[in-house]
């Protein structure tokens, strides 16, 4: 029914507009939902707060002055200070950084590999059952476990290798990204193994069109999505992941500030200095909860049928 | 007729069967015969009309014809070349002859692709064009389908059902076909629109010199559009024959049945017509019944239906039909069928009337 | 008015890391030795002050009374006469003898096995008499069936437990049958302990609860909170929460922290061999490449000097701690008093010597010699104090001009004895490292001994060893000597503190903290004494119910 | 059927607006009509020209946001469906007015069997019993051409195939033996054969049941066979209606007339090129102030844009809504 | 369907083996060691006999089919025995867990109760709260309600338990004194007064647990609400002049409480492994405690098993959620 409602009205309306990218019209639809529009403000401001912050706030939140240790918000340190004086603000840009850095890493990587596994999976019969079965063997490893095993067995290997905090930062996204992809991969297969008998895929392959520009014209743009939906729940819990990490004392070490390990170390201190878990606490489900509204307004706006409307 | 024509399109016993998987090793349990043995010619320069209920397998037969699948069986000429078996890279360099026009103008179209990268897809998989060249001549197909050039830059959801189809058609035409399959073209569009794609598909034939295979369950419109008319049964073609020829003498019950069901917008017509209502449903291509295929709702059903499949063969010059009814022997020797074997059809009738 | 035996009611403990087992033997850990501790006791133990007094013994052998023999090779054990098991048999000398071949069988894995290192024969003389042969004159005999993790097993019970089975008995593992003032009722490892008080306890009146929970698990915050704020519980053990934390929660008011302190000390340890990668390995912290820095006494001694020990205290343990500048910090009366005056920070002597020793401030104020930058790799493992330690003292040390690298290493693999790892403290893959380690029983001299050359980890010893900084002084080594050989008391006393002061004074490695046993106990507990020297619930039996 | 029978619905003015984020929908505008008891009334027009809408109306099934009827009696018997409230409509719906949808494959609820379905609106309406609800629902199913039906009311819906499916859909609307049965395209999703068995099955039950009727559909050839009248929709209004031999025979508007002309007919002879309607429906986005078809009209004129026509009668019980005679070929 | 779950079952066996081959060989390179835990003073000989004592001188795959086999006749015949008293266990080496030196199929039966009740009636309460969330936020969408729900379920899902648990502990055991901060495993229910205890002292962890489950469960159904709101049956349901309440919780719920029982079924595995932070909070000695301590310690016997069966309980209950589907959609055959 709401395919005649778009009809131009008449033929002879020159529309000379230029080509406009659709995404345009992604940004459109995405203005009108309010929830998603607050989520994107706050998770700029975020991103603005951890990666632009350290430059308006040149504290090194590493710097130990034992005098102004246990500060509450003072003109000198707007979050207080921890038990070494460190400052928390600058703790907390620095953290969030790292937290938010782990959160988009471990999201694009567990994407890339759940897009990858889900496009070979849904397009390439011969994959298909393989690859499923492996996906279902993931899906089937409990994976709090099997992170916390992971995280155990090779951080201290990967931190030689690294550095340590690169060794860390990489074994955690990596654990984080492999537990992490069947569901983007199951979604993408399942996807792809529809989108493969539309006709329009059907007619790319009427015309000649090999399977890779099937995949890459076709295929993939449609299952955009899914994936960018898949994208931002992955960036929440990534970011939550890594705090519960940090929780079970396996996450980054404790003079490499992450939201979650501040949190952590703040957990003693609660009553005394509640602002040292309330600021981590609250950053890090500020940042979930905006990507989350993000996620809810991404998938309205990218649904073909709703942006039609 | 009399003057022999050019061959464009052979298809000799085609199969198309979709396998059904089950068990507990997931072994091919089954097949869906889609399609099960179809064989007819297509002149250069006509339409070949497809009719038949949903299910039947005519989408199967013209996407099977253009190898979208790879077929079970079978052989498929186009202008002289075996297409049947040739591989997938192969087939790349025949596509320019072919093309498909699809059912559903909005799923046919990538929602996501401009009309003019739509258009352009198969100049950039096969053609030479420098990339002015080619909006030039994207721009040509816009004109010969009737779209105004202005909607280049615009995409699929900001057009109607029927100037999709126009894009759809438009692509079809980009590399010069000379054979398209025709997906019933116009099942999804309004009755007001279908007429404009139909006119267009006719100037276009004119113009071009196209071969259409047109596929449709709509038999108004086929009576219109097709010169010769070939109704399917089940993944058969059981009656095939030059346009009017079917439609004043069909030959098989289905295509009689089929034919009186079509509702006719005319009160004073609709008052007269006699109705043959069949009974039941279409079984399952998985599961055809033994014998003949349409023997489970046949009017005329006899004994040798549900045994023997009948032979598809020419009952008159240029009409075939795959039907008992229509076998050499009943219909010229009545009495000595008793000494070949056939069933006499009084017997059939006493049998249909114990039944 | 009159306490009588489970008059008190019910006591509630609380150990954030559960006990796993009740058999010390297979555990080693301190939180099974504490709780099996009310079960399975020794023949004598250290009292609160240090001080060895008889416990399943009337007396205590001596030299004196006979009970060590003059060529110091054999000790005579008689046990109190009329001593029952839990289960109402008679506790006898077999029993005695039978712990000593339970633990000492070559299959069992027993953790204790040490105890009983050097005895030529352990023998039941009568039913009450033990005799205990040594191969060599051992001046201190009390190490054999003495203190907390030394206790006697009933024979009868674990019979069928030697070797390679130890670890089936779970029964037996799980409730073992004791002389001490409790039994096991339920035992969840990991999770709960629920006692009873012993019917056959020797103190008729005693002990004063009837039963007691042992829960175990949470954290200690938790732990601390449910003493001091919510009331739940009425002990609880090694709370290593910040100091002003502990603060705050003991302002609840429901209970008081107890402190005291005992051999415990937190330092840092000096590589005096070679760590470098380039070396090959094998070699690599060996002694045969020294230290290229730290093998200058100047340096060492800058790097003591540049740490304030009194902040560190505040920082990391408050009235938990004590700044320290010795090697053996306790018993009181064998700590040195000659090395205070690290206590104080000292960064213009730091310099100083750093200059003395060659060492130039480059431009961006790290020191360099010969074209090799003052740099150290500062390891230890993963806690949130040491971490607070490492960063307070890279930055001092960075005043001085040394770039210090931190790296910190998960507990398991840095206490660990893996040979495969590169980050056990045994390897010393570092060139300083902290940890905190201390000694059972009052006597030193098997902690002296470890500063031995000789002694350090090395390949051919699979990197196992004790001298963890690879230190070599003849002297020591000859004055070490002559301390295992003297039996008497006050001699033995000077000789470690001699010894105490040589390893201090060649900053061999830099004491930091003093870390006392802290623990929690609720105002209506009454009766307890903290103990460093032996178990914690030493003295359980007397523990009481304040009635308010 | 005697024309000045007592209409069994009597619909003025029926006005439905739907609010949607993009603006207003004027999806319905001013449509009138009366069915009589016993007569089938055949709709026809084009798809989006509100036919759903209309009979949707009537009921109150549009969902509301972001339906909303704006203006209109709709008068069954001598209640006003508009007024009468949701608890009223609930009590007419099913019971008085039957609907039969178009799709049957999505109709039913895949996950209660065909029984419960047809058993429903007995138990709710005529306050049976399980028994009896059973047995009228075998009676139900044998009426509508079921066979086996005691057996076949243990199934569900995805155990039979499209026509029978539609089958049981009209078997539920007729079960309280409604005064009207309101059918929204009930074959356009079956093939032909199936679709000349199910106009076959309605025509026996119409006469044995002789209720009113209204059928929508998209295909005149569908009305000219049972409908007794015809209304022509376009663009949300009624374009022209009357008894279906008169319509069919003298179209009078040019949106009717061309359509009959654009369909190509089996039982005559090939046309040689089908006659188009060229441009598009028009877009209901405000009420309309001009003729919604003049756009594509070929006897347009300037009075058409400027004024809606209202529908005059042009013979008997026949009207339509055009400025322009088909009679003269001149404007009225 | 029979056929269909038999090919199931056939694809979960080896998909189990293949996990507890990779968990075993994982573990088997951890650089932890049975003697890691030992005081320092123990001798390398004594550490080694230990090893030994542990079985570990076989070659891994040696040690990995004896813990099969182990891990999939003895201990479970183990359990049994204990939990019916029949006389059926099976003699022979039991997993031992190399911290407590005891069977680890003990440990984990001991452990069952308090998970059960604690993460159980999370879980269970989560979806009591969720249902009707789900079913009336889908039905008034865009109202204030469905506005408040879907932020306070994004809220629930954003912040991690253990900010949660920490903020309930200081309100409700240290302010407020209502609930104690502590579970006691060893509390047995026997009549009204120690029902109301253990009623006290399950409400935190349960309240935290059931919101977060609560956030995520409700917003399933509320997208699968949606879904069927919009169905043509849902239109027939009404032009049958049923009943608003019997549209929606007949018609719509059944079916929209398909893919959501599968959904919840699919999540049972994780009452046994997601809580572990929260049973750490409330020091409630579950399941997932006895895993991470025994990670901290290196128990690898423990961990592997406490894998394992987390592993057969993710494969079963994912068996389980197909076939319900299979069960309740009449639509699904499967061949
Ligand atoms: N990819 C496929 N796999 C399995 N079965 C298929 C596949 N494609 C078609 N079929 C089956 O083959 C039969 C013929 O289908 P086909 O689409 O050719 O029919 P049709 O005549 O085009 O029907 P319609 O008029 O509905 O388009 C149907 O039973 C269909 O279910
Ligand atoms: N829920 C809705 N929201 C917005 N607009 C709607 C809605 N339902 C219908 N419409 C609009 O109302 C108009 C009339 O629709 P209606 O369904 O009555 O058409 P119809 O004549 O039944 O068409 P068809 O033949 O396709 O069924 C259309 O323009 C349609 O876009
Ligand atoms: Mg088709
Ligand atoms: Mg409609």
């Amino acid at each position: 029914m709401s395919e005649t409602a778009p009809a131009p009205a008449a033929e002879d309306v020159h529309d000379l507009r230029p080509p406009r990218n659709q995404w345009w019209d992604v940004w459109d639809q995405f203005k009108t939902h309010k929830g998603a529009m607050a989520g994107m403000i706050v998770f700029i401001s975020i991103l603005l707060f951890v990666f632009a912050g350290p430059w308006v706030w040149q504290v090194d939140p590493g710097l130990i002055d034992i005098r102004s240790r246990n500060q509450g918000s003072s003109w000198a340190h707007p979050m207080g200070t921890d038990q070494l004086g460190r400052d928390l603000l600058a703790r907390m840009m620095y953290g969030g950084r790292v937290s938010v850095a782990v959160g988009l890493t471990a999201m694009l990587l567990g994407l890339v590999l759940g897009t990858l596994i889900g496009v070979l999976a849904g397009y390439f019969k011969l994959f298909d059952g393989p690859l499923m079965r492996v996906t279902d063997l993931f899906l089937a490893l409990p994976l709090l476990p099997l992170l916390l095993i992971l995280v155990t067995l090779f951080r201290d290997p990967l931190e030689g290798a690294f550095g340590q905090a690169m060794g860390v930062f990489a074994l955690i996204v990596v654990a984080i990204a492999i537990t992490s992809w069947m569901q983007t991969a199951r979604i993408v297969r399942g996807d792809v193994l529809a989108l493969k008998e539309r006709e329009f895929v059907l007619a790319a392959r009427s015309i000649g069109t090999p399977a890779r520009r099937i995949n890459t014209r076709h295929i993939l743009p449609n299952v955009m999505s899914p994936i960018m939906v898949s994208a931002t729940l992955g960036i929440a819990s990534a970011i939550i992941t890594e705090s519960a990490l940090s929780f079970l004392g396996l996450g980054f070490p404790p003079d490499f500030p992450t939201w979650g390990r501040i949190l952590y170390d703040g957990r003693d201190w609660i009553e005394q200095y509640p602002a040292r878990v309330v600021w981590p606490g609250v950053f890090i489900s500020l940042t979930v909860l905006s990507v989350n509204f993000i996620g809810d307004g991404l998938r309205d706006a990218l649904d073909p049928r709703i942006r039609g409307r | 007729m009399s003057v022999p024509r050019k061959k464009l399109l052979e298809v000799r016993d085609l199969k198309m069967h979709f396998p059904i998987t089950g068990g507990l090793l997931r072994r091919q349990v089954g097949a869906v015969k889609a399609v099960d043995g179809v064989s007819f010619d297509i002149y250069e320069g006509e339409t070949l009309g497809i009719v038949g209920e949903s299910g039947c397998g005519k989408s199967t037969c013209g996407r099977a014809v253009l190898r979208l699948y790879d077929i079970t069986s079978g052989s498929i000429k186009i202008d002289g070349t075996e297409i049947g078996t040739m591989g997938q890279s192969a087939l790349r360099r025949m596509r320019p002859k072919m093309q498909m026009v699809f059912q559903d103008p909005q799923a046919c179209l990538n929602p996501r692709m401009t009309v003019a990268g739509i258009i352009a897809e198969p100049l950039e998989e096969h053609g030479k064009l420098s990339g002015k060249k080619r909006l030039e001549r994207v721009y040509e197909l816009m004109d010969a389908v009737g779209l105004n050039r202005n909607f280049a830059n615009r995409y699929p959801h900001a057009f109607s059902g029927g100037q999709r189809q126009r894009i759809g058609i438009a692509r079809a035409l980009a590399l010069n076909p000379r054979f398209i399959v025709c997906d019933e073209p116009i099942a999804a569009l309004d009755v007001s629109i279908q007429a404009q794609v139909v006119n267009l598909l006719e100037k276009l034939q004119d113009e071009f010199g196209l071969t259409y295979m047109f596929i449709s369950h709509d038999l108004s419109m086929v009576k219109h559009i097709a010169d010769r008319v070939a109704v399917m049964y089940l993944g058969r073609i059981v009656e095939l024959a030059e346009r009017d020829e079917l439609y004043e003498r069909p030959l098989h019950p289905y295509t009689e049945a089929l034919m009186s069901a079509v509702p006719e917008p005319d009160p004073a017509i609709e008052a007269k017509v006699e109705r043959i209502i069949l009974r039941g449903d279409v079984p399952s291509p998985s599961n055809p019944p033994k014998g003949c295929n349409f023997s489970t709702r046949c009017p005329k059903v006899m004994d040798i239906c549900r045994k023997l499949d009948p032979e598809y063969r020419e009952a008159r010059p240029g009409h075939f039909v795959a039907c008992h009814l229509h076998d050499a022997g009943i219909m010229n020797n009545e009495p000595s069928a008793g000494t070949t074997g056939a069933t006499p059809r009084n017997e059939h009738k006493q049998q249909g009337e114990d039944a | 008015d009159e306490r009588t035996r489970g008059s008190s009611g019910h006591l509630n403990v609380i150990y954030w890391q559960a006990v796993s087992t009740m058999n010390p033997f297979l555990s080693g850990g301190t939180k099974e030795m504490n709780a099996s501790s009310i079960v399975l006791e020794p023949l004598a133990r250290f009292d609160n002050m240090g001080e060895l007094v008889p416990w399943l013994v009337d007396e205590l052998p001596t030299l004196e009374n006979g009970g060590v023999s003059e060529d110091l090779k054999t000790i005579t054990w008689k046990l109190t006469d009329g001593l029952l098991w839990s289960d109402g048999t008679d506790v006898t000398s077999a029993d005695v003898v039978f712990t000593y071949e339970y633990c000492t069988h070559p299959e069992g894995g027993c953790s204790y096995r040490d105890r009983f290192a050097g005895i030529e024969s352990v023998e039941a003389v009568d039913d009450l008499t033990i005799k205990i042969t040594f191969e060599d004159a051992t001046p201190n005999p009390y190490l054999p069936f003495v203190g907390a993790g030394s206790p006697i097993i009933q024979q009868a019970q674990f019979a069928d437990c030697m070797g390679a089975r130890a670890p089936e008995c779970t029964d037996a593992n799980f409730a073992p049958v004791g002389t001490g003032p409790y039994t096991v009722a339920d035992f969840r490892p990991n999770d709960v302990i629920q006692f009873v008080a012993n019917e056959h306890y020797r103190v008729p009146t005693q002990p004063y609860f009837e039963s007691i929970t042992w829960a175990g698990g949470g954290d200690a915050t938790g732990a601390a909170r449910a003493v001091f704020q919510t009331g739940e519980m009425d002990y609880a053990w090694n709370l290593q929460l910040a100091p002003e934390v502990i603060e705050q929660m003991e302002a609840g008011g429901r209970g008081q922290l107890l402190v005291d302190f005992g051999p415990l000390m937190e330092r840092i340890e000096i590589n005096f061999t070679d760590p470098s990668p380039s070396l090959p390995e094998g070699e690599r912290a060996t002694r045969q490449h020294p230290h290229p820095i730290l093998s200058d006494i100047r340096v060492r001694e800058a790097l003591s000097r540049a740490i304030d020990r009194e902040l560190l205290t505040e920082i990391g343990f408050g009235p938990m701690g004590q700044p320290t500048c010795n090697f053996i910090v306790a018993p009181p009366a064998m700590a040195s008093p000659n090395n205070d005056n690290c206590l104080v920070q000292d960064m213009d002597r730091a310099n100083e010597l750093l200059d003395e020793a060659g060492w130039e401030r480059g431009a961006d104020g790290i020191r360099s010699k010969d074209g090799m930058r003052l740099e150290l790799l500062f390891q230890t493992s993963t806690n949130a104090v040491r971490q607070d330690f490492q960063a307070l003292i890279q930055q001092w040390w960075r005043e001085i001009g040394i770039d210090t690298r931190l790296r910190n290493v998960d507990a398991g693999v840095f206490f660990g004895s893996d040979p495969g790892s590169n980050d056990t403290y045994l390897k010393f893959y570092a060139d300083v490292q902290m940890y905190a380690s201390l000694f059972e029983g009052t006597d030193p001299t098997p902690h002296l001994e470890q500063r031995r050359c000789g002694r350090e980890p090395q390949p051919s010893t699979q990197w196992q060893g004790q001298n963890i900084n690879r230190y070599c002084n003849e002297e020591y080594d000859a004055l070490w000597a002559e301390l295992n050989r003297e039996p008497d008391p006050d001699r033995r006393q000077e000789l470690v503190i001699a010894l105490n002061d040589m390893f201090v004074q060649d900053y061999a490695h830099l004491p930091l903290v003093a870390r006392g046993r802290v623990s929690a106990a609720a105002n209506t507990v009454g009766g307890l004494v903290l103990n460093v020297w032996d178990s914690e619930h030493w003295n359980q039996a007397e523990w009481y119910r304040i009635a308010d | 059927m005697p024309d000045g029978a007592l209409p069994v619905l009597d619909v003025r003015n029926l006005k439905t607006v739907f609010r949607t984020r993009a603006g207003e929908i004027h999806a319905v505008n001013s449509v009138s009509f009366q069915l009589r008891p016993g007569e089938l009334l055949g709709v026809v027009g084009e798809s989006g020209s509100g036919k759903s809408v209309t009979m949707m109306s009537l009921i109150g099934l549009l969902p509301s946001p972001p339906a909303e009827v704006r203006d209109g009696n709709v008068m069954l018997g001598d209640k006003d469906l508009l007024k009468i409230g949701e608890d009223g409509l609930r009590a007419i719906r099913g019971r008085d007015v039957g609907f039969v949808f178009q799709d049957p494959m999505t109709s039913l609820n895949p996950v209660f069997t065909v029984g419960f379905q047809i058993m429903e609106p007995l138990r709710r309406h005529m306050g049976m019993d399980k028994a009896r609800a059973r047995k009228r629902a075998v009676e139900l199913l044998e009426l509508v051409g079921i066979p086996d039906a005691e057996r076949r009311l243990k199934d569900f819906p995805h155990q039979f195939s499209g026509g029978m499916r539609q089958r049981v859909m009209i078997a539920i609307a007729l079960a309280c033996d409604p005064k009207v049965l309101i059918a929204d395209e009930p074959t356009t999703a079956l093939d032909v054969t199936i679709q000349a068995q199910i106009i076959e099955l309605v025509k026996g039950l119409r006469e044995k049941l002789g209720m009113a009727i209204i059928w929508i559909t998209h295909d005149l050839g569908v009305i000219a066979g049972i409908a007794d009248r015809v209304m022509v929709m376009y663009g949300g209004q009624v374009a022209e209606h009357g008894p279906v031999r008169e319509v069919f025979a003298n179209p009078a508007h040019p949106y009717t007339r061309a359509l009959l002309k654009t369909v190509p007919k089996l039982r005559e002879p090939r046309a040689d090129k089908l006659r188009v309607i060229e441009g598009q429906p028009p877009m209901l986005g405000a009420h309309p102030t001009a003729c919604p078809f003049r756009a594509r009209c070929e006897h347009a004129f300037e009075r058409c844009a400027r004024e809606n026509p209202p529908r005059r009668e042009i013979g008997a019980g026949h009207d339509v809504a055009c400025w322009w005679d088909h009679r003269t070929g001149e404007p009225v | 369907m029979f056929t269909y779950t038999l090919r199931r079952l056939a694809f979960a066996v080896p998909t189990v083996l293949v996990i507890s081959l990779i968990v075993f060989l994982m573990l088997d390179m951890a650089p932890g060691d049975p003697t890691g835990s030992l005081p320092l003073t123990i001798p390398l000989e004594v550490r080694e006999q230990i090893r030994q004592a542990l079985g570990l001188g076989d070659p891994v795959l040696v040690r990995y089919f004896k813990w099969l086999h182990m891990m999939v006749i003895i201990e479970p015949s183990h359990m049994l025995a204990n939990a019916t008293g029949w006389n059926i266990a099976i003699e022979g080496p039991r997993i031992l867990s190399w911290q407590t030196r005891s069977p680890v199929g003990d440990i984990i039966v001991q452990r069952i109760p308090q998970t059960l009740w604690v993460v159980g009636l999370g879980y269970l309460f989560g979806i009591l709260i969720a249902v009707p969330i789900g079913v009336i936020s889908a039905y008034k969408q865009y109202s204030w309600f469905d506005q408040t729900g879907t932020f306070i379920s994004m809220v629930g899902f954003s912040v991690p338990t253990f900010f949660t648990g920490v903020v309930f502990i200081l309100i409700f055991s240290v302010w407020l004194g209502w609930f104690p901060s502590m579970y006691d495993t060893t509390h047995r229910v026997r009549d009204w007064d120690s029902f109301l205890f253990q009623v006290r002292q399950i409400a935190m962890p349960v309240a935290v647990l059931a919101l977060f489950n609560a956030s995520q469960i409700s917003r399933f159904m509320r997208a699968s609400m949606l879904d069927n709101l919009n169905q043509d049956y849902v239109r027939t349901a009404r032009a049958k002049g049923l009943m608003e309440r019997t549209v929606l919780l007949v018609h719509v719920l059944r079916n929209s409480m398909i893919p959501v029982v599968t959904v919840i079924a699919i999540g049972i595995p994780t009452v046994f492994t997601g809580a572990i932070i929260t049973e750490q909070i409330f020091r409630v000695n579950g399941l997932g405690d006895a895993l991470i301590r025994a990670i901290y310690v290196s128990d690898w016997p423990m961990v592997q098993t406490i894998t394992f069966i987390f592993a057969i309980l993710i494969v079963l209950f994912n068996l389980i959620a197909d076939v319900l589907y299979g069960i309740l959609d009449p639509r699904i055959r499967y061949e």
